[in-house]
């Protein structure tokens, strides 16, 4: 599948739920829940990325010219919302993940999760994902 | 006291709606919010009054100083403090710690001396002592906490040696809200001739502060907690500080006389008050204390009193909750978490519900590292904050127990 | 251009009599007045957004959060900075000077340096070097001025050193408003590998800025002489000196992690803004610029200009007036004396006609040293200053010389 | 003369003036522009009393129980006032001095030369000669 493809898939995923953002909360925690996304052995310091109060793990891996990620977070909701940029943007080309706009997460209603002003990790995960991703290419 | 509900309209930031729901404003503690007459003071300010202060022989001028000096005036009779000239205007509390150490490493503190700090220092409490430290071969000590996450005054003795020659304390934690027996401690520090700086950033907006009783060297606070404005901050020196503070932050205002080669600085407050102040601010600053004296600060105390005893009764029925600071002794603040938790995932979820907390440090990472915790859930009330308001957060929080666990 | 008529509507404060008379505001050097729209987003932060900034997870903390650096991308944006983390946010002009000279006094700044500021700098731009220096054996060596009272910068090379470190040096003189050859100041400076600090307190209000144009190591300026509100202002620092000026200042949000043993600092602008910073005062100075934008800079420089040029001419028709700074290349300042009569004298009388004029030393005692003089009288323009108000000025002063004299 | 007296005569002379503060100011700087009220030798740096701006220059003496006041400013309009505080204050008891409740500044419409805000050293010229009158007491 394309990125915009799972995109379009989360989004029919979150539309079952309307307007009824407990519901929503309660599916990202639930995907946050779902295993460990990152190997125990991963989880070192210099792959931690600080946003002021959650703290994410990433790990970034190019084979055969498809970059695989794997991730954590410490806090639920933060980890819900890793593993959707996860599903979305692993397992692509570098080139298809710099230039994905990621979209989704505006039309899920999860926008605020993604502001700059917000106190988790996310954006800076995104930003180093798209970052490891130009790495490789 | 004013009815509750009319206090509550003097609050136009209170009237809206978060997410859907009615804003629950929980964290005072970070900063409160501004009434009116505050407000206004400040724009009024600047539509009638608006001119620099000092020197000035014009008629604006002279009222910019008027009202300038007048909020000096105000907070020092709030603060019980004879002489005016005692009250600094600063920038807000970690402006005037800052001030402080500046001022004192000039001659004060000398290479190896020692400072003690409590377990729950804010970082701006720590931070600045800990550069002079640092940068000068000085030490801290840390006073260390009981089991109720009460200080341990106890130890305080142990810690001093000859080479201690100051003591900074939170007067209440910004954390835990738990209230430092200053009394203790400073009969201590005066037995050994220590001066003792008390940060009240978390004590001034919620009690009396009578600083000639307290009779302290130096006490700070900032008039954004105390429904006042932001940028401004004070810092009393005691009379003998006055003399002999050093200045550390000189500028335009802070003299008598300059030569390129030698200046002689101003006798009174001035001389650590360089540049344009905060004009608007002191006159917000005033307003502010001139609300809480209208309202009482003793009817503060006790309307927060038992919104924090209300609320950790229900809170403590809820079996995943952790409390912290358990002590008796407290003022508007209530640290908690839940357990197997991240702070970070309830405040999310009590914002859309419209409770605003703070969550994490509290810039109190020293004090996270004892209590061995990333971070807590934090709720602090203000005068307005209603029973009705905790019933709805103990709900909604029941509520956001159920989501996540 | 709005109409002028339609600019002084904006400014409230104008529209009031002194003495009887309609109120003359010439006293824009030391403040300026706000409009309504800078008056209005400082009520307007207060009664919907206000709340303290990072770390923030609940709605209002973001709102609060996202105008702070909102204003911050404004300021950027306007002084043609491409970093926005170069520009940080202090109390005003005397803050962010000592700012620059405590963090430089750790590192680059040693025993013997020495530093040279101009012969017509402020207090502020002279005292905290004049402490460095006494406290370090620094020196301090003074750019001398030219007979037309502009600085005679052939001579600064002369006064350079091996041990020269930087040059702190007035984009405008507050007294005579000559403007500085900084081209000239900078271009010796990076040849000779020295710093320059450019106190812009007097230009930023009256002409464009262009700080990547300019490539000074820092720059200064205060948000109250800007149309803007007290108790804020800027400082901007080179790319080079967001990474390598130490801290002097910490305290909360300085962070990123902190123990009683060791402080690890943020890497961007927030390492120099300790505590919770004067948010209101932000979103007020961000107004205020996008005020001076809407008006046009140029506008407001060309104005101003022949306003000066008009009044100029018409002093120098008066026998008694002397005028100090006669260069062409001057801002929106002039300062006078009556002949064999006090300045204090003429400012009273000016303001029994409602007019409203700086005297004395304006902060520049050094600079009065020179000139042999106890003080001038100073009147200074803003974009709401009209050539009505000059003919007034001209006329009552000309009465005012007949009581005198 | 009581000081009350010497006060009524000053507001008796200034009430001719009426509203004109014009020729109020004209009278006061024409005080001010009377002969020096200072011996030259006394207008030494300790003897200056420093306001924000204009400088004020003081010598107290005590002749058998009486006080005598002369003083000069650099200001013109500040040795106006400075005049009239000599006039009233002059030649009386420490006593009277520190007693005297000055009440005529306010009656002939000059008060804001007394205000502390105000950037002379008027304020302080009048502290300074009840000082030293209660000194001499
Ligand atoms: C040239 C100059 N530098 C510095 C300052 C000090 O500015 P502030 O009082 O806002 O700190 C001023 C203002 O008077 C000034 O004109
Ligand atoms: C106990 C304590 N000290 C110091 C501070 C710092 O105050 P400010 O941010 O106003 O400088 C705070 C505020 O968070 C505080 O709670």
């Amino acid at each position: 599948m394309t990125i915009e493809e799972i995109e379009k898939e989360i989004i029919e995923e979150f539309e079952m739920f309307g307007d009824d953002w407990e519901a929503k909360y309660e599916h990202l925690i639930d995907l946050g829940k779902s295993l460990p996304l990152i190997k125990e052995e991963f989880k070192t310091d210099d792959r931690i990325i600080k946003g002021c109060q959650s703290r994410v793990w990433l790990n970034s891996e190019l084979k055969e010219g498809i970059v695989y990620f794997t991730a954590d977070a410490d806090a639920i909701i933060t980890k819900g919302m890793v593993a959707l940029m996860v599903r979305v943007l692993s397992e692509h080309t570098p080139k298809e993940i710099v230039d994905a706009k990621l979209n989704f997460v505006d039309t899920i209603g999860l926008k605020e999760h993604l502001s700059p002003t917000r106190a988790n990790g996310l954006v800076s995960m995104i930003n180093k994902m798209k970052a490891d991703a130009l790495s490789f290419s | 006291m004013k009815e509750l509900k009319n206090i509550r309209d003097q609050f136009p930031i209170l009237n809206q709606k978060i997410n859907g729901y009615d804003l629950v404003y929980f964290d005072n503690g970070a900063t409160s919010q501004k009434p009116l007459s505050v407000i206004e003071s400040i724009s009024d300010y600047y539509k009638q009054s608006n001119a620099n202060i000092h020197r000035g022989v014009h008629t604006l001028s002279r009222t910019a100083t008027g009202l300038f000096e007048k909020a000096r005036k105000t907070l020092a009779s709030h603060f019980n403090v004879k002489n005016d000239q005692q009250i600094i205007f600063t920038a807000g509390t970690t402006d005037s710690i800052n001030l402080v150490v500046n001022g004192l490493s000039k001659n004060y503190l000398k290479k190896g001396d020692e400072i003690i700090l409590s377990s729950y220092e804010h970082h701006s409490n720590i931070l600045p002592w800990q550069l002079w430290a640092e940068e000068n071969g000085g030490k801290l000590k840390v006073i260390p906490l009981l089991e109720d996450q009460s200080l341990d005054l106890s130890k305080l003795e142990s810690l001093i040696s000859s080479k201690t020659k100051l003591i900074a304390i939170a007067h209440v934690s910004n954390t835990l809200g738990v209230i430092t027996d200053l009394e203790k401690v400073n009969s201590i520090a005066r037995k050994n001739n220590i001066a003792v700086l008390v940060d009240g950033a978390q004590s001034a907006p919620h009690m009396a502060v009578d600083l000639t009783k307290l009779n302290v060297d130096f006490f700070v606070c900032s008039a954004h907690k105390m429904y006042g404005p932001t940028g401004i901050g004070l810092l009393y020196l005691s009379e003998k500080w006055l003399k002999d503070l050093p200045v550390s932050k000189p500028g335009g205002g802070t003299i008598n006389t300059v030569t390129f080669e030698k200046t002689e600085y101003a006798e009174n407050a001035l001389r650590f008050e360089p540049g344009t102040p905060h004009i608007a601010g002191s006159v917000g600053f005033s307003a502010a204390i001139d609300f809480m004296n209208a309202v009482g600060i003793q009817t503060i105390f006790d309307h927060e009193h038992q919104l924090v005893q209300y609320a950790q009764q229900k809170m403590s029925e809820i079996p995943e909750v952790i409390i912290y600071g358990k002590s008796e002794h407290k003022a508007g603040v209530i640290s908690f978490n839940i357990k197997n938790n991240h702070p970070f995932d309830v405040g999310t979820l009590l914002d859309k519900y419209g409770i605003a907390v703070r969550t994490g440090h509290h810039c109190t990472q020293p004090l996270m590292q004892c209590l061995n915790i990333q971070g807590t859930i934090r709720i602090s009330f203000a005068i307005y904050n209603t029973k009705e308001e905790v019933d709805f957060f103990i709900e909604k929080l029941k509520k956001v127990i159920t989501m996540l666990c």
